[in-house]
């Protein structure tokens, strides 16, 4: 369980990669990333992960008491929240500056906007 | 005290609260700075609680909760400094972004406070998540601050960086989960105490990734394009920030936190790393015209130099911080300065900046600022490479050494170049390029009086002792208050403190030490009477002058290796200043600041290779070095010292940088600071003797190169056309034959070379000074276009005369002196062959001398010169100084020379020479001056008085009165016998003279700078490319450091 | 093609990172240090039930600032971004938009005070159940969005967006600091009494926290959004 | 040695003789070189009629002060150099002012008449000259080297530059001279020899017969006659000084002007034989022949 949502986790992150790596299109490299984003956060989550446990959530089903024997580690679901909400901030920027790039030339070819080399 | 905590909470509370200024931007700008400054007021507290107080670290906590459940903060000396670092470089960018900021409103001000809270975060935390979202959180702000320049390219340098940093938080994430997972915590000094097995396999390459990807925020070669692109384009007061705060501080905090887990097996790498990006960037950075580009490499370079430091953390035991801090802070400062600096000017290319020129105190900055790059004392760089090259040596690390002082030389290469720009190019006058306005330039001139505080603390700190305490070296910074004056009351001044100076200091002299005080004060002084010549304010000419004496008369003071390199330091700086002002010096003043720098490097390898770790090391340990490094030093600051004295092969900086030079100021190169390599050969020699490596004995190397100096410097005079040129290559001969008589190791040699440091002060000073005051009185240095001077001016005349006399050695004056002292010292020494290149330099010499006087003096008057007025009188005035002092030179040499050879005797038994009376015996033979100077002048002067007698009513004839092929020369011109004077040697000898050592230097150049234009072809300007770029720098890393 | 099999090739160069993550990879069987603590303290320290939750807003709550701050900087960033263009332009627009539809009007009216009354809920319990401020002020922007899909010409405030980001910002950073004063630190959420463990007013701050928060994401949301769709009009 | 007033006249008188010597023998030798080419000749006392008519004349003209130094600095040289040097060996009488400096001193003072004659002919501003002084320069700079590497091969061979010391070293019979205890070095010092007398073939440098060139061409008159003067003495100052190092010195002056005047034809031979070299030509023969030739006796002694 653990191992087959991690292997898709970094299936995604290889093909995120590889698409953004390869397409010139600037819409999709962000696509492209944002598919590599939801790898991270899949394999995040997976570390986390117990076999046969529950989500860290004190109700009725875990008693405060057996908590420590029952629940999944609360850890890396804290963090792929953040990790989350930062991708997608940073997707949100890509996209905006994606539209100002269009803005100023015209097209979303990520290999026309290089004046700034060497 | 306060929470520092709050320095976040100010800096997002300010951010928070511009949201409801809204179309206030007078008040929004005022919040930001009051934010921005109470930040930095709470982070300069805590800088002087651990600094003065002697604190000791605090722990800040979060939630009530102890780590590793809950985020804490960690609170030391190098937080708080590098925090001050940070807001304080926001604050000057902020003020220095006013117009910019007012313009775009209360969003940019938030954004800027952001990201300075944030690089404050990376800073404190302890965590590594949260480490993570303040560098999402300066991502974001930098993605946002690119916008604040008009410029359209920034807007794909900023996706670019998107792009990267998408790339770097995938691996971050990545790393930092696993890690989490082998660990079972998220807190770095929790990582950090797990035992080193713990972090093995997994744990091991989750570290990794984590490493590679904070580590592509410092921005290492070459994984850098992005970055590049964003310090070219990105608003300057911006690329200040990024360069400074983010790279140059957070980052490499951030990687120095983080190698707390990794230990010492990740410090390779990152030494590795560091010293490809600090080599590649130099290199690449030598083909940029772009200037913030330019500086871009430059930062790329010095944070891998940081990165470097930290590397080798494991050596560097308690001096790591005072190591790294003065690295550190000196490329923020400097760098933030220059990036704030080129904020001023319009226009982009290198050259544009020619435009400073005439604001000295804008020059003053950016001197100020290249010198703190490139680790020019006295500012903490300076200490702080010291210290490291150092201790690297000790630990023989070798390689690493060579490599950072390459990549020094070459960062010193471009910058000085630019330098150079500035002082020499033509300015532009059509178009206006430089704006200054008031808070712009204040925050630049706040930024280099800070870089003199920084180069003051690192002074107190430091364990050799202050520079900024050396007298000579501040009365040479005090003439820089004292620019505004007259050129003729700082002529006064100076040439006053170094007399006085003089007279206070040389009771404690040695003897040795005395001559070369001697001509360092007291003969610089009269060199400088001629400086009384120039009118006007002559601005930054004293305070570089008066640094090269500085260090000068540091050097021969002295005691160890350290302050003898600082002085050695000054001088070359101060020297260069001085050449660099003459009218077409440019090239040549490049040349000699990149071949000093080099030389400087290997004397400073040289020394590190002999301290071995021992701190400070006095200059007398160099006679307990052992065996297997012993000759190595010897080579490496033999080569150091004859880079100075511009032995062949090394000499292509000396005939331009001492031709080029103004009229006092040739005099000052030529016949003083030349001097100062022979001081530091005789301090080598005296100390660590004859060395001999794979068998070959190095002094007798010492000797070849000796004469060949003199016999190839001295040809090369002979052909030369140019009156200054001639002179400067016949420095490199003379200096070739002092050379030779240190490397004679024997105390005749010894007592020649001294003998030569005066003679060649004197008349090679002389004949700078008579030639200086003929060119400008006839607008050329080409002798060929002069002639029949003599009638106009007989007193430069009698200069050159009585000057070519002693430079030939012909007896009475007191060249023979040097020349019958040489003899006697070869014929005890059993080397024979380098001998004889020695003999035929001499009659060379006499070649080139002859010429001199005559084309210049003697033949046909040309029409255009028939008005020239004799030199100036104060040109003239130290000339005549100088026949006097020849003269009594000549007579009684034994004045000064019978104390030295007292002193040389101890190092060499019995071989010194008899002083009797008047009579001077060796072994050999015997020289009796008083007796030649009788025998020749009675001879003389009765032959001159009898024909004078004769012929007393002699008409004058026109020297045109003549007749030649029965036919009357009708122009001047075609009558002067002067141009390529020497035919038939060229015809038979001219082969020698194929520039094989300039072409050598010149290829090596070219090959450097195709090298750096063809690899810096790789920053395609792809964004994509980018990404796969740092692809493979992770992949490739991890394939080099695959023991996981 | 050359570049695809670069990338591949370095690609398979991380493939190999990642197999050794993997394959170096064991699943615990229980829970870690810092999970134990989590799970044996959480109920009596913080008083949250969801413990991701006070992992979240208290525990990380450093991590959740920056979160926030993210949203703030990207929204800010946007919009200056997309802000200037529209400024020059003027907010006219000179095309014929698409009718949205009758179904998609009526359906807005409906749903758009359910969807933020759902947002509200989400937040306000975040300390108990699984969602939060993050979640809740998603569902929030989630009915703008709706709203914009519906009209996309439908002028917001920018002011008020801006009011209440700043507000709910201010407020958070408020409660931070007093955590250092009135509790162990900084964003203690013990300035209030924990309350009775499971109900709602409960937690200490947590709630106030995280309605803040939900707040304040929503807002940031919306002024993306809002600045994304204000682009259709140049 | 101390200096005594009763060297004054001494040395006059030395140079007196010298003086004599030197006009007769050239004489003798323009004689001899008359003959070879079926001429006539001059007088023996041809040279003394020179020498007295110039004297006697006074000269109108001067081209200013170096134009007067010039023929100064050139009998300086000649006449000091002689004076520095002892003549006669053991004789007290005749050692000059020798205690004032050693061979080093005699080497380098040759270079003071050569300088001041050069200084003197540019002064004249006739290009012929400065193109004479070029030449000669570059010529007699080749042409000392053979004789300054000798020179250093014997004083290694005796370990002194004691002109005395050398010549009573080869006391004692003549296979005590150095021309058989040190051929090499007397070799080179020979060949550089023919360089430094102006005869053929390196006399392109004066070219006294075809073209008016050369430094004497401006000078006439007292100038020439001092001119005349030293090319009498300064020969034989040299050669006296390769008689001392070289052929045994002389113990008295029969010997003395046996050996000089040997010395002389041995140039004298030379030029009569071979053609006249270009400049660049005699600098490359000098490289090519006599240095290598005065390396050796360095290296061999």
């Amino acid at each position: 369980m653990v191992y087959v949502a991690m292997v898709t986790g970094f299936i995604l992150i290889l093909m995120g990669l590889y698409g953004a790596l390869t397409n010139s299109n600037i819409l999709r490299m962000i696509v492209a990333f944002s598919v590599a984003n939801t790898g991270v956060n899949i394999v995040l989550v997976a570390v986390g992960y117990i076999d046969g446990r529950t989500a860290p959530i004190l109700d009725a089903a875990v008693p405060v008491a057996e908590a420590a024997v029952r629940i999944i580690d609360p850890v890396p679901q804290a963090l792929v929240l953040t990790a989350i909400v930062i991708g997608l901030g940073v997707t949100t920027l890509m996209l905006a500056y994606a539209y100002k790039l269009y803005e100023i030339k015209g097209t979303l070819d990520i290999a026309q906007f290089s004046e700034l080399k060497w | 005290m306060v929470n520092a905590i709050f320095i976040l909470v100010i800096g997002l509370g300010a951010a928070f609260l511009l949201g409801f200024l809204r179309d206030k931007r007078k008040l929004a700008y005022v919040v930001t700075l009051a934010a921005l400054v109470s930040m930095a007021w709470i982070a300069a507290r805590w800088l002087l609680f651990f600094a003065v107080d002697g604190g000791a670290r605090t722990e800040i906590f979060t939630a009530g909760t102890l780590p590793p459940f809950a985020i804490n903060l960690h609170l030391g000396i190098a937080e708080a400094a590098l925090m001050l670092l940070v807001i304080l470089c926001g604050l000057f960018s902020a003020i220095y972004m006013q117009n910019t900021l007012m313009r775009l409103g209360r969003r940019m001000m938030s954004v800027l406070l952001v990201f300075v809270m944030s690089l404050c975060g990376i800073i404190l935390t302890r965590d590594v998540f949260n480490l993570f979202v303040f560098f999402e959180l300066a991502v974001i702000a930098t993605a946002g601050l690119i916008l604040l320049c008009e410029d359209k390219r920034t807007f794909a340098a900023g996706f670019k960086y998107l792009i990267i940093s998408q790339i770097v938080s995938i691996l971050l994430l990545v790393g930092i989960i696993f890690a989490y997972h082998a660990s079972g915590s998220l807190n770095i000094d929790d990582m950090a105490a797990m035992s080193s097995g713990t972090l093995k396999g997994v744990g091991s390459l989750a570290f990794f990734l984590m490493l590679m990807a904070i580590m592509t925020e410092a921005k290492p070669f070459p994984a850098n394009g992005w970055a590049l692109d964003i310090y070219e384009s990105a608003h300057p007061a911006f690329s200040a920030l990024f360069s400074a705060a983010m790279a140059g501080a957070a980052a490499v905090y951030a990687i120095d936190k983080l190698l707390l887990i990794g230990a010492s097996q990740w410090l390779p790498v990152v030494t590795a790393i560091g010293l490809l990006s600090f080599v590649a960037a130099n290199l690449l950075a030598l083909v940029q015209t772009n200037d913030r580009r330019t500086l871009g490499y430059s930062s790329v370079g010095q944070v891998g130099l940081i990165l470097v430091v930290i590397g080798q953390r494991d050596i560097l035991g308690e001096h790591y911080l005072y190591i790294v801090g003065g690295i550190l802070l000196s490329h923020a400062v400097a760098k933030a300065g220059l990036y704030w600096l080129s904020g001023l000017l319009s226009q982009r290319k290198l050259t544009d900046w020619s435009a400073l020129r005439g604001h000295p105190l804008l020059i003053f900055a950016f001197v100020s600022f290249v010198a703190m790059l490139t680790g020019l004392p006295p500012f903490p760089s300076f200490y702080a490479k010291w210290d490291l090259v150092m201790l690297l040596a000790a630990e023989n690390r070798l390689w690493i050494l060579a490599l950072i002082l390459i990549a020094t030389l070459l960062e010193a290469g471009y910058l000085f170049r630019w330098f150079g720009y500035i002082i020499k190019r033509e300015k532009e006058t059509d178009k206006q390029i430089l704006s200054l306005a008031s808070h712009k330039l204040a925050v630049v001139l706040s930024t280099a009086v800070i870089s003199w505080g920084l180069a003051y603390l690192w002074g107190e700190l430091s364990a050799h002792g202050n520079l900024l305490y050396a007298l000579p070296l501040l009365f040479a910074l005090s003439f820089l208050l004292l620019d505004q004056l007259p050129a003729r009351i700082k002529n006064s001044l100076s040439i006053a403190g170094m007399v006085a100076y003089f007279m206070v200091s040389y009771p404690t002299y040695d003897p040795l030490q005395l001559i070369f005080g001697a001509i360092f004060l007291l003969g610089s002084s009269v060199i400088l009477l001629a400086s009384y010549h120039v009118s006007g304010r002559r601005v930054g000419f004293y305070p570089s002058a008066l640094l090269m004496f500085a260090g000068l008369t540091l050097l021969i003071v002295a005691k160890d290796a350290f302050h003898f390199f600082a002085a050695w330091e000054f001088l070359t700086i101060g020297s260069y200043f001085l050449i660099l002002r003459g009218k077409h010096s440019e090239p040549h003043a490049l040349s000699y600041v990149i071949f000093s720098l080099g030389g400087a490097f290997l004397i400073l390898a040289g020394f590190a290779l002999a301290a071995q770790g021992i701190s400070p090391f006095p200059l007398e340990s160099l006679a307990q070095v052992a065996k297997p490094i012993a000759p190595w030093v010897f080579l490496l600051l033999a080569i150091g010292f004859m880079t100075k004295t511009a032995v062949i092969g090394l000499h292509i900086w000396l005939p331009g940088a001492h031709a080029e030079a103004e009229t006092d100021v040739s005099p000052m190169v030529s016949g003083i600071l030349l001097k100062a390599g022979l001081f530091g050969l005789m301090v080598l020699l005296m100390n660590m003797g004859k060395q001999s490596l794979y068998g070959v004995e190095l002094t007798y190397v010492m000797l070849w190169m000796g004469a060949l100096s003199a016999f190839l410097g001295n040809l090369m005079a002979v052909f030369q056309e140019d009156a200054k040129r001639l002179l400067a290559y016949s420095s490199i001969g003379q200096m070739g034959y002092a050379l030779f008589g240190l490397a004679l190791m024997n105390q005749l040699g010894w007592l020649m070379a001294l003998m030569f440091v005066i003679n060649h002060y004197i008349y090679k000073s002389m004949l700078f000074l008579s030639i200086g005051g003929i060119a400008k009185r006839t607008g050329t240095r080409d002798m060929y276009k002069m002639g029949g001077l003599i009638a106009l001016m007989p007193l430069s005349f009698i200069a050159v005369l009585i000057g070519i006399i002693a430079v030939s050695g012909v007896p009475p004056l007191s060249g023979f002196g040097g020349r019958w002292i040489f003899y006697n010292a070869i014929l005890e020494s059993e080397y024979r062959l380098p001998m004889m290149l020695i003999f035929i330099s001499g009659p060379i010499a006499f070649l080139y001398l002859f010429r001199l006087i005559h084309t210049i003096f003697l033949g046909q008057l040309k029409d255009e010169h028939r008005q020239i007025k004799e030199a100036p009188f104060w040109i003239l005035l130290p000339q005549m100084i100088y026949v006097v002092a020849l003269m009594i030179f000549a007579v009684v040499p034994g004045l000064a020379m019978r104390h030295v050879d007292a002193y040389l005797s101890p190092f060499f038994e019995g071989q010194g020479l008899n002083w009797e009376g008047f009579t001077i015996t060796s072994h050999y033979g015997y020289w009796s001056p008083v007796s030649i100077m009788i025998v020749v002048a009675v001879i003389f002067a009765t032959l001159f008085a009898w024909l004078l007698f004769v012929n007393r009513k002699a008409q004058k004839v026109k020297q045109f009165n003549i007749v030649y092929s029965a036919e009357r020369p009708f122009r001047p011109e075609t009558t002067h016998f002067a141009w390529n004077f020497f035919a038939p040697y060229r015809k038979a000898l001219g082969f020698l003279m194929q520039p094989y050592v300039t072409r050598f230097w010149e290829t090596m150049m070219d090959l450097l700078h195709s090298i750096a234009d063809l690899s810096r072809r790789f920053y395609t300007g792809n964004g994509q490319t980018y990404g796969i770029q740092l692809l493979a720098f992770v992949v490739i890393v991890y394939l080099f450091k695959m023991e996981f | 093609m050359i570049k695809r099999f670069i990338v591949l090739l370095f690609l398979l160069g991380l493939g190999l990172v990642f197999a050794g993550l993997l394959s170096g990879y064991s699943a615990d069987n229980e829970l870690n240090l810092t999970g134990r603590y989590y799970a044996e303290h959480t109920a009596q320290d913080i008083g949250a039930a969801n413990i991701v939750t006070a992992i979240i807003v208290t525990y990380r709550g450093l991590d959740t600032l920056g979160e926030v701050t993210v949203l703030f900087l990207t929204a800010t960033i946007v919009a200056v971004l997309l802000g200037r263009g529209v400024a020059q332009k003027g907010k006219s627009l000179q095309r014929d938009l698409p009718k949205s539809g009758e179904l998609l009007t009526t359906g807005s009216f409906l749903l758009v005070p359910l969807i933020l009354l759902l947002g509200a809920y989400v937040f306000i319990n975040g300390h108990l159940t699984p969602g939060g401020g993050f979640q809740g002020g998603a569902i929030v922007a989630s009915a703008i969005l709706l709203m914009l899909l519906t009209d996309p010409l439908r002028h917001f405030s920018h002011r008020l967006i801006s009011i209440i980001e700043s507000i709910s910002g201010l407020f958070f950073l408020g409660i931070g600091v007093l955590g250092i004063f009135l509790a162990g630190g900084f964003l203690d959420n013990r300035i209030f009494p924990i309350g009775e463990f499971g109900s709602l007013f409960s937690a200490g701050a947590i709630p106030v926290i995280y309605s803040l928060i939900g707040l304040k994401v929503g807002a940031e949301f919306s002024s993306m959004l809002v600045n994304f769709s204000e682009t259709e009009g140049s | 040695m101390q200096f005594e007033w009763i060297q004054i006249p001494y040395a006059l008188l030395t140079l007196f003789i010298v003086l004599n010597f030197g006009l007769i023998m050239n004489a003798f030798v323009a004689k001899i070189g008359a003959r070879v080419g079926r001429r006539h000749g001059i007088p023996i006392y041809q040279n003394y009629l020179d020498l007295i008519k110039n004297y006697g004349l006074r000269s109108s003209i001067t081209h200013g002060m170096m134009f007067y130094l010039g023929p100064v600095f050139r009998l300086t040289g000649g006449v000091g150099l002689i004076m520095f040097v002892p003549t006669i060996y053991g004789s007290l009488m005749f050692s000059n002012f020798s205690f004032s400096g050693d061979l080093i001193l005699a080497l380098y003072f040759i270079f003071f008449g050569t300088l001041g004659m050069a200084l003197g002919a540019g002064e004249s501003g006739h290009p012929h000259a400065a193109i004479g002084i070029s030449r000669g320069l570059s010529q007699v700079t080749m042409a000392e080297l053979p004789l300054a590497l000798a020179i250093f091969s014997i004083a290694l061979q005796y370990q002194t530059l004691s002109v005395t010391e050398i010549v009573a070293a080869q006391q004692g019979g003549i296979q005590n001279w150095t021309l058989f205890t040190n051929p090499l070095a007397v070799a080179a010092a020979m060949l550089s020899f023919l360089g430094s007398v102006m005869r053929p073939p390196f006399d392109v440098v004066l070219a006294p017969q075809e073209i008016p060139i050369g430094p004497p061409t401006e000078y006439h008159s007292s100038y020439l006659a001092l001119m005349q003067t030293n090319r009498v003495i300064y020969p034989i100052a040299k050669m006296v000084i390769f008689m001392n190092l070289f052929y045994g010195g002389a113990d008295n002056w029969l010997v003395f002007f046996l050996k000089i005047f040997l010395i002389y034809m041995f140039a004298v031979f030379v030029g009569v034989v071979f053609p006249r070299f270009r400049v660049e030509q005699s600098i490359r023969w000098f490289l090519i022949w006599a240095v290598p030739i005065g390396v050796l006796a360095v290296v061999l002694v």
